[in-house]
């Protein structure tokens, strides 16, 4: 028996891990008081989550900003990096949280149950999605992509007095698993093919920079495989079919946090391991997501056009959000494109779009969570000019109207898919974009030009107030002024292998 | 003076925006006054620039007064110009002149019509159009006159609108001169893209000096000459000025008969170097085309019983004389007869007119007779009109028409012989009128009685507002053959008045048979229209021949009811063809666009079952078709 | 009889092969089976049959990180069961009967 | 001898599998999955992963499928299944298809490029009567040097879990909360 | 107003300045909502006569042009310029609006109402002043939101259906002019080095292969072809114009059509001159049809808006077929027309209005005998229906007749057909004026209100410009031409396109003397 054999463990960079760290802090923090102190200050869970994901929001600029300096680097034998790439991820990530948090506390206020487990839950996803969006290991990927998917499960099965959240939560969970049991075949054959899990090792061995081993099926069906578990994650067409009802049926708060903040996280983690890992097979995988791009923008916007229900059909414009998504990374895969810069730019818009627009259902869903038909828009105008106002403005953004973020950007993805030659996707994106307007319109129809079916009082809590002033706002100004946002995505870049 | 020419249509136009201003505070009988007023001032002002022209060598009778520039862009230039030349002032006279007496007249014949201002402030602004048309400079100005004198004459006759029959009559005038416009408007982009220009000036010396090419000289005459159809009822566009007699009868007198028709034939003479530069067979169209309606008219008027669509039909076939005229290369002739006419057809117009007044409105002639003791001056100067259609000699008709006929018979002597037909059945119809009318026995007490309205008091002579016109007209029936006598040189003043505009004159037909017996056809012309007399008399008078009006020809052929029989039909079902098809089916395809997107969404809306092991099926699904993909890529 | 059994070596490939197969058994099972606890169960099943074949191929390739990954998916498994087991119990408590056909509410 | 333990277990491995897919009753299906988890932990132990070995034995068959059980039985749902019945129309031969149908692609997959396998690590120690913790050692190792994130990592996941039983558990008005 | 003053930015941000207060007014002080409105639209107003005051004709160049750097990274610049093409359509947009504002009563949450109508008049002024592409799209695409909820909130009965179809419909057709705008962009990146939506500097500098010219035309041309309406693309008009609030129809009819008709002009002829010219036979066909086929529709029509609506797509034909037949006249006239027809349309729309006012109906059939009984307002109807049939003197003739007399140097046959447009507007429209105003009143209509001093004043501001354009439209020529001839030089320059010469013979005195 050797002792002498010392573990030489490696060195951790607790300075880059700040942003995961007070997440992790705060969770802790909201169970371990939370459970001793058995009465809190209304809303006291909600500013326990508020701080610790603004910490992690500073520490993600100081990091930005550090990374002006170097393009950024890899940690823990390069199972994670910490990139600008990665920085901008887990700010919109914590972005959504913030919001998440500030609508739960609306919503439990109006169940008036309040807990610590909700915001611990939202608290652990975020973890998730940040290590996620920094995996640079498929181990690692998939622990986060785990992370994130339970608590979302929990999450989304947490209103018990609500039978379709429940609901949700079990199809939720019994899909998930099913998709990430493909993903994980995917890394084991992706494992086989290249001898390793690390997203960059992979690259490396693709590219031939260490001893070349060629197992080409193997490695494609691996890729395949990892993209049916991601694309269910970011819900394309047709591995989207979850979608619509988990949204329906998870409480609203839960409902906007999912569409935004999984989304990015799943996004990224698409983005960085097809452009990262399978740079070299990028013809092997293009054509796939370019299929898959066309897919999802049609299905979500066809299928948008015959829902009643405000839930879903908004659950079914995130599918065709993620399509445009789709279509940035497929121009991604093109020599010289800023597909990635895009797609992250449409990420960050759609996570406060989305946002917004919830939490105006929030507002309007009533005492069950529920109430959340058309029906229940109708005249809405007339009952709270200002709240018809917001989400009107949300919509036409979500529609791409111009002088609104979501039409800068619909333009951007739309611009670099032009850039990359592939004008087909630019315009059957565009053709799609113009069915699914017509559910928007469908929304604004009800809220402006009829009449409301009660005119019982709507009484907005002010977390959901300030959402969605600050969506709205940031919607606008973003509309009219890109520049900055733009300026910030196109910095977005991975760390060197 | 020359340069005053701006103020002969500006003065019915200050008359027009008066009116329409005032009216109503004017109101009977000061706003016919004024309109009068305008109109005679502006005749004083063409008489002056007449005598100014007068003054003038022949070269020099030339005046070009340039008010502003109308539409200038790139290469084309339009100025809103007049002309005052020997032709212009030609029509400008007996257009004032003739308006002015019509304008008199009407003041005694609308009296009490609620709408008495109004029907001025129309007249005056016809007159203004019409004196545009005559003087304009350019194509253009006479174009905006051209469509002027349309527009009037669509108010004027549809003036009593709320009758359904005089609304429809304006329309259809209205449209059926639009598709002369067509032509000319057509004619005018030929000549532009010809020339350069839309000026008279330039048009007419470039075709002269031979500039143009005859097939588009050819193109242009054509454009014009529909163009002209349309305006002065030839065939196949007659149609509208028979209905056109729904108007009141000063509006038929001035527009349908004396001024607005004839333009097309001035239009033709303006242009006529144009007319010289084209192919010859032209010529031929333009006169076998008048020639027919000549004939074509008069034989429908034969059998006509409104006392006003005699008239009208005599007024088509009186114009196809000029048509045969111009076609003939007698632009002197065709303007002779257009003036002759002009006198002789206002005074028929206004004659019936006082009838019908004296008629309360009475217009068929089988309820009348014997009127001229009741209504003796009218009786009386209609009966001079008569004499001057029907081409008795020496009234004004007979030398208009001889002159024509000469010409005719020099260039196509079939249809010379239509013509002289026609001159025949001209004198048997107008008999016929003017004995069914004044003489007989009064076939008007009776009817008066059986249906009671007014027979309690007879008819009556017009007021004197209405009767002096009736003698000016008489006289100048009498007289107006004078202005050509063809029995020397010198006696044709008209031609040489005309001779800087229209340089050709008899000699042009000279050498040829027709020119050396023209005395003899004098003496035919003149037997014919006297055995058209007789025969009438003969037959309507004497009762010696039965009456011959065949119901074809009271039908006028049936040729207008077969037109609107095709519009509303055929016509008609073609355009709500149309209007179904793009509802059905352009607007459907958009619309079933719509319903595919609604029934594909059902469609796939299936696949969203709820149902948590067939969304597994489908990820499968979909995950089976990814890897073969991918399996095949990495196989092959 | 032992010599033949000793003669035919299985490589690591009929090993891999299997797992496919145990995969493809466990993808049938989630769409066959109503009761959420099999379907779990035949989760499971595919979370084994890529266990297996990570064990397979890191020997194959000579890599032990395979058996790490095992090690890892072991933990995920874990805490899967959890939290599906207490998501099934929540909803089993207002239901009686236990198939996911029923549970339907959502769609279209 | 290593055919003999491979026949032998991919019996006990399919076995075990097709029963859970055919039982009807729970219990029965439970069991069949330990079946399998036995035999796939026989195979760990051919491919000298005897640590991953003992923990699928403790982990799973320990500890999961006892826990699949106590449900089962807490819930009284331990009623049979009627599995002669389909309410989904073709939904049996369809997912029989795909089932087939991923297997097939992967194994075509697999036996395509099995000669492209090479060795890419620097192997896995043989567990000898000399060295019997060398599999522990070496995964040890491994774990604790570079994959220590990820192994952190797991302890948030199990907090989830941790969360998560508390979430679902806990009566619903249990929570202090001021009305 | 000093000429350093950003007069064009002005035109765009007051009426939004005016909407944004609007809103915020509380809906109680109605009076001091209407006071705004009428102050901003006023202002605006007179703003555009103040610019075209001191517009400087016979210069073809851009004038008061305003350049801002905007989405640099893109290469996006707010960009604004007027030339002879732009100016009467943004001084008719300024004119047109107070009218709106002033003379149509919306009936009902006036407040909505004006703030819309305002921020539509942004968008409107916004897309004929911009001079970058992305900034056009952004105003071309931004005016449908307005419209919308006009159509939508104070239309008629099918309201919500067609507002929906205007949306979409015209929605769908700038889907593929933004791909077309972005390609544009990136494929000129080549020639001139670096990114920009500049519409000077990518026509001046950028060169494109015959094909990939041709496709963005195409792309282009499908978006202007939707909103002009060309045929058979026309089929939301009717719709929209039949359901709309009369404010929103003269507002459509006057000024938004203009846009298609506009984005021609400037970005089809201007950046793709050789692919126009390619495209020119097709376009000139379906002009044409356009013509008869929306004058014989709009013959059949029994709903009185309906009708009028059908006769815009008739006369928006006449503007295309000028455009695309390029030659001096012909543009100049279909740059005239885009106004004339705005105001005599608008004018129509207003006086149908009136109508629905008095008698609840559009139907023709049930309408009869009003010139009996409203003879001023008949009159009014005539005035402005005469110079929709083209009768010289009006406007409507000079725009339709310099188009015809230019269309027919390079399009002939074309123009021949189109001519006959003319018989056939004279046939709807005094068909509908016989069935509508002719006749004796029945009961019903006996009671129809004469125009009141109010509707007067608004109209005689219409039938004051109708006048003088046909009459004096040399001033506006002079404006327009410069711009229009550059135009067309830049056409010939860049493309195998010769402009036809027309003769111009010296004319001695007394000509055909000499000729002999």
């Amino acid at each position: 028996m050797v002792f002498a054999a010392t573990l030489d463990g490696p060195s951790v960079p607790w300075v880059e891990l700040i942003p995961i760290l007070s997440l992790l802090a705060g969770t802790c923090f909201l169970l371990l008081v939370g459970s001793l102190v058995p009465t809190w200050p209304r809303r006291g869970y909600a500013w326990v989550t508020g701080i610790s994901t603004t910490v992690a929001i500073v520490a993600s600029a100081v990091q930005w900003n550090n990374l002006y300096y170097n393009k950024g680097k890899t940690f823990f034998a390069d199972a994670i990096a910490i990139d600008r790439f990665s920085v901008l991820a887990s700010i919109t990530i914590c972005l959504a949280v913030i919001f998440g948090a500030l609508m739960t506390s609306a919503y439990l206020t109006r169940m008036n149950a309040d807990g610590p487990e909700l915001y611990a839950l939202l608290l652990t996803a975020a973890i998730g999605g940040l290590v996620m969006v920094s995996a640079n290991e498929l181990i690692v990927l998939f622990l986060g992509l785990e992370t994130l998917s339970l608590s979302l499960y929990l999450l989304a099965a947490s209103n018990r007095d609500r039978e379709q959240s429940q609901e949700s939560g079990l199809k939720y969970f019994i899909l998930g698993g099913f998709s990430s049991a493909f993903f994980l075949y995917g890394v084991a054959l992706i494992f086989g093919s290249t001898g390793s899990t690390k997203i960059s090792g992979i690259g490396e061995a693709l590219s031939g920079n260490i001893s070349i081993i060629n197992a080409d099926a193997m490695l494609l069906v691996g890729i395949g495989m990892l993209l049916v578990g991601l694309g269910f994650k970011v819900s394309a067409a047709p591995f989207h079919v979850w979608t619509p009802d988990v949204y329906e049926g998870a409480p609203t708060p839960v409902t906007a946090f999912m569409a935004s903040a999984g989304k990015v996280a799943a996004f990224a983690a698409l983005i960085r391991i097809l452009l990262v890992g399978l740079e070299q097979r990028v013809d092997d995988w293009r054509p796939v997501v370019w299929a898959l791009a066309i897919l999802t923008v049609f299905t979500g916007s066809i299928l948008a056009v015959v829902q009643t229900n405000v839930k879903r059909m908004l659950a079914y414009s995130s599918i065709s959000h993620a399509g445009f998504i789709l279509v940035g990374v497929e121009a991604a895969g093109h020599m010289g494109s800023d597909g990635i810069a895009t797609s992250m730019n449409y990420l960050a818009i759609y996570t406060v779009l989305v946002m917004g627009s919830f939490a105006i259902v929030l507002a309007l869903s009533g005492n069950t969570d529920g109430e959340t038909n058309l029906s229940d828009f109708k005249g809405l105008a007339k009952r709270r000019p200002a709240l018809a106002l917001a989400f009107t403005v949300l919509l036409f953004a979500q529609a791409g109207v111009p002088l609104t973020a979501g039409f800068v950007a619909k333009f951007a993805v739309i611009k670099s898919s032009v850039e990359a030659n592939s004008y087909v996707l630019a315009i059957a994106a565009m053709v799609a974009a113009v069915i699914g307007a017509y559910l928007y319109l469908r929304i604004a129809v009800s809220m402006w030009l009829e009449e409301p079916a009660s005119d019982s009082e709507i009484s907005v809590d002010p977390a959901v107030v300030i959402v969605i002033a600050v969506s709205v706002v940031a919607t606008l100004i973003v509309g009219f002024f890109p520049e900055l946002l733009l300026q910030a995505t196109r910095l977005a870049r991975f760390a060197p292998r | 003076m020359l340069n005053l020419v701006w103020l002969i249509p500006a003065l019915p136009l200050a008359g027009f925006l008066l009116i329409l201003l005032f009216g109503r505070v004017l109101g009977e009988p000061r706003a016919g006054i004024l309109a009068t007023a305008m109109t005679a001032s502006s005749f004083v002002v063409v008489v002056g620039v007449y005598l100014d022209l007068l003054s003038r060598t022949a070269e020099e009778r030339h005046h070009v007064v340039t008010l502003f520039s109308w539409l200038p862009v790139g290469s084309l230039h339009v100025d809103m110009a007049l002309l005052a030349d020997p032709l212009s002032i030609t029509m400008a006279l007996f257009v004032t002149g003739i308006g002015s007496l019509i304008h008199l007249y009407a003041i005694g014949y609308m009296h009490g019509d609620p709408k008495f201002s109004k029907f001025f402030l129309y007249l005056n602004l016809f007159v203004f159009s019409m004196l545009m048309l005559v003087l304009g400079e350019n194509l253009l100005v006479t174009f905006l006159g051209w469509e002027g004198v349309g527009a009037c004459s669509y108010f004027l006759i549809s003036f009593w609108h709320t009758r359904d029959s005089a609304a429809t009559a304006g329309k259809k005038a209205f449209v059926t001169n639009r598709v002369g416009d067509w032509g000319m408007m057509v004619a005018m982009f030929l000549a532009f893209s010809a020339v350069g220009t839309l000026s008279y000036e330039g048009i007419n010396s470039a075709a002269a000096g031979g500039k143009i090419a005859a097939v588009t000289a050819t193109g242009i005459a054509m454009m014009l000459f529909v163009g002209a159809c349309g305006k002065s009822a030839q065939l196949p566009l007659y149609i509208w000025l028979p209905d056109a007699m729904e108007g009141p009868t000063p509006v038929s007198a001035l527009i349908h008969a004396a001024t607005m028709v004839t333009s097309g034939v001035f239009l033709l003479t303006r242009m006529s170097p144009v007319l010289h530069a084209s192919y010859p067979w032209v010529g031929d169209v333009i006169a076998t085309v008048g020639a027919l309606t000549a004939l074509f008219a008069a034989t429908i008027a034969v059998a006509q019983t409104d006392i006003k669509k005699v008239l009208a039909y005599s007024t088509v076939s009186q114009l196809g004389f000029m048509f045969l005229a111009i076609g003939s290369g007698a632009y002197v002739a065709a303007i002779f007869h257009m003036v002759t006419h002009a006198f002789f057809k206002a005074l028929l117009f206004l004659g019936s007119g006082s009838v019908i007044h004296g008629m309360h409105h009475e217009q068929d002639m089988r309820n009348m007779g014997a009127l001229r003791k009741l209504m003796p001056i009218t009786g009386f100067t209609f009966i001079i009109g008569w004499l001057a259609i029907a081409g008795i000699p020496p009234f004004a008709g007979f030398w208009s028409k001889d002159e024509v006929l000469l010409y005719a018979f020099a260039n196509n002597r079939l249809l010379w012989l239509i013509g002289v037909i026609t001159a025949l059945l001209t004198a048997y119809y107008m008999t016929r009128q003017v004995i069914m009318v004044f003489f007989g026995e009064a076939r008007w007490h009776d009817h008066a009685e059986e249906n009671g309205a007014h027979g309690d008091h007879a008819p009556h002579e017009s007021p004197w507002t209405m009767v002096a016109p009736l003698v000016v007209l008489a006289g100048l029936s009498i007289v107006g053959g004078a202005l050509q006598l063809p029995f020397s040189k010198s006696t044709k003043f008209l031609e040489h008045w005309l001779e800087p505009v229209i340089h050709d004159s008899e000699v042009s037909i000279s050498g040829t048979w027709a020119y050396s017996n023209k005395w003899l056809l004098l003496v035919i012309a003149i037997l014919i229209a006297v055995s058209g007399v007789v025969a009438s008399i003969a037959v309507y008078a004497k009762g010696k021949f039965k009456i011959i009006e065949p119901k074809i020809l009271a039908d006028a052929w049936r040729y207008d009811s077969a037109v609107s029989a095709i519009v509303g039909g055929p016509g008609r079902a073609a355009f709500g063809g149309v209007a179904a098809f793009d509802a059905k089916v352009v607007d459907g395809a958009v619309n079933g666009i719509g319903t595919e997107v609604r029934a594909a969404s059902g469609l796939l809306r299936k696949v969203q079952s709820g149902l948590v092991r067939s969304y597994a099926f489908v990820i499968g699904l979909g995950a089976v078709v990814l890897l073969a993909w991918f399996l095949l890529r990495g196989i092959l | 009889m032992s010599f033949v059994l000793s003669a035919v070596e299985p490589t690591s490939t009929w090993y891999l092969v299997l797992s496919a197969v145990l995969f493809g058994i466990g993808t049938i099972g989630v769409m066959v089976r109503r009761n959420p606890l099999i379907m779990f169960m035949c989760i499971e099943l595919m979370l084994n049959a890529v266990n297996l074949s990570f064990v397979a191929l890191s020997s194959q390739i000579a890599n032990i990180d395979g058996q790490v990954a095992v090690f890892f998916v072991l933990v995920v498994a874990a805490a899967e069961v959890v939290v599906g087991l207490g998501i099934i119990v929540s909803i089993m408590r207002r239901r009686t009967t236990l198939t996911v056909d029923d549970m339907s509410g959502l769609k279209g | 001898m290593e055919l003999f333990v491979f026949v032998v277990a991919a019996a006990m491995v399919l076995v075990g599998a097709l029963g859970v897919v055919t039982r009807s009753n729970p219990v029965h299906a439970a069991m069949s999955l330990v079946l399998t988890l036995f035999g796939i932990a026989v195979m760990f132990v051919a491919h000298n992963a005897h640590f991953l070995a003992a923990v699928q034995v403790i982990v799973y068959a320990g500890a999961i499928v006892v826990l699949f059980l106590f449900v089962i039985m807490l819930l009284g749902v331990d009623r049979a299944e009627d599995l002669s019945v389909e309410p989904i129309t073709n939904q049996r031969p369809l997912a029989a298809i795909i089932g087939v149908g991923i297997s097939a692609i992967v194994i075509a997959a697999i036996v395509s490029s099995r000669a492209g396998l090479g060795a890419s690590g620097e192997g896995v120690n043989e567990t000898t009567l000399e060295s019997p913790d060398a599999n522990i050692r070496q995964l040890a190792r491994v774990i604790f040097s570079d994959n220590v994130f990820a192994f952190e990592i797991t302890s948030v996941l199990l907090l989830v879990a941790v969360i998560g039983t508390v979430v679902m558990a806990r009566k619903t008005k249990s929570v202090g909360t001021r009305k | 107003m000093h000429a350093s003053f950003p007069i064009l930015s002005a035109l765009i941000l007051l009426p939004i300045l005016g909407a944004v207060l609007i809103t915020i007014v509380s809906n109680k002080h109605l009076e001091l909502v209407k006071l705004i409105a009428m102050l901003f639209s006023v202002g605006v107003g007179g703003m555009s006569v103040w610019l075209l005051a001191s517009f400087r004709s016979h210069d073809s160049g851009f004038q008061f042009v305003s350049q801002h750097d905007w989405v640099t990274s893109w290469g996006i610049s707010w960009h604004l310029g007027v030339d002879g093409v732009s100016l009467f359509l943004v001084v008719l947009t300024g004119i047109l609006f107070p009218l709106v504002i002033l003379g149509v009563d919306p009936h009902h949450d006036h407040k909505r109402y004006l703030a819309w109508l305002l921020l539509l008049e942004a968008g409107v002024m916004g897309s004929f002043l911009s001079l970058d592409l992305f900034l056009f799209f952004i105003f071309f695409e931004i005016v449908l939101v307005p419209m919308y909820f006009l159509i939508g909130g104070w239309g008629y009965d099918k309201r919500v259906y067609a507002a929906t179809k205007f949306f979409l419909y015209t929605m769908l057709g700038s889907a593929f002019m933004l791909v077309g705008i972005i390609a544009t962009a990136v494929i000129a990146r080549r020639d001139i080095g670096y990114l920009t939506f500049d519409l000077v500097t990518l026509a001046e500098q950028a060169s494109f292969a015959t094909n990939t010219g041709r496709w963005l035309f195409v792309s282009f041309a499908i978006a202007f072809a939707v909103k002009v309406p060309i045929f058979p693309l026309h089929t939301w008009l009717p719709d929209a114009h039949t359901q709309a609030p009369t404010g929103g129809s003269v507002i459509l009819a006057g000024v938004l059509l203009k846009m298609g008709t506009y984005g021609f002009l400037r970005f089809g002829l201007y950046l793709f001159p050789a692919a126009a010219v390619w495209a020119k036979p097709v376009l000139l066909t379906l002009a044409v049809i356009g013509i008869v086929y929306g004058a014989i529709a709009a013959t059949m029509q029994t709903d009185l808006k309906r009708l009028v609506a059908y006769s815009s797509v008739a006369h928006l034909g006449f503007i295309v077929l000028g455009i695309f037949a390029v030659t001096s006249q012909s543009l100049t006239g279909s740059v005239m027309q885009m106004v004339n027809h705005g105001i005599s349309t608008g004018a129509l729309f207003l006086l149908v209005g009136m109508i629905y006012e008095r008698r609840h109906t559009r139907q023709i059939a049930e309408l009869r005998g009003i010139q009996s009984v409203a003879p001023i307002f008949s009159a009014a109807f005539m005035i402005v229906m005469l110079s929709s049939i083209g009768v010289p003197g009006l406007n409507g003739f000079a725009g339709e007749f310099l188009i015809l007399i230019g269309s027919f140097q390079s399009a002939r046959w074309w123009t021949i057909v189109a001519a006959t447009g003319v018989i056939l507007a004279a046939l709807y429209l005094l068909w509908a004026y016989q069935r509508v105003f002719h006749g004796e009143p029945d009961e019903a209509n006996s009671t129809f209100a004469e125009m009141t001093l109010r509707e007067g004043a608004l109209i005689m501001v219409f039938i004051g410009l109708i006048g003088f354009t046909g009459v004096y439209p040399k001033p506006m020529l002079e404006r327009i031409e410069p711009s229009v001839d550059k135009l067309v030089e830049h056409v010939v320059s860049h493309s195998d396109y010769k402009v036809p010469t027309t003769p111009n013979i010296v004319v001695e005195p007394h000509g055909e003397k000499a000729g002999e």
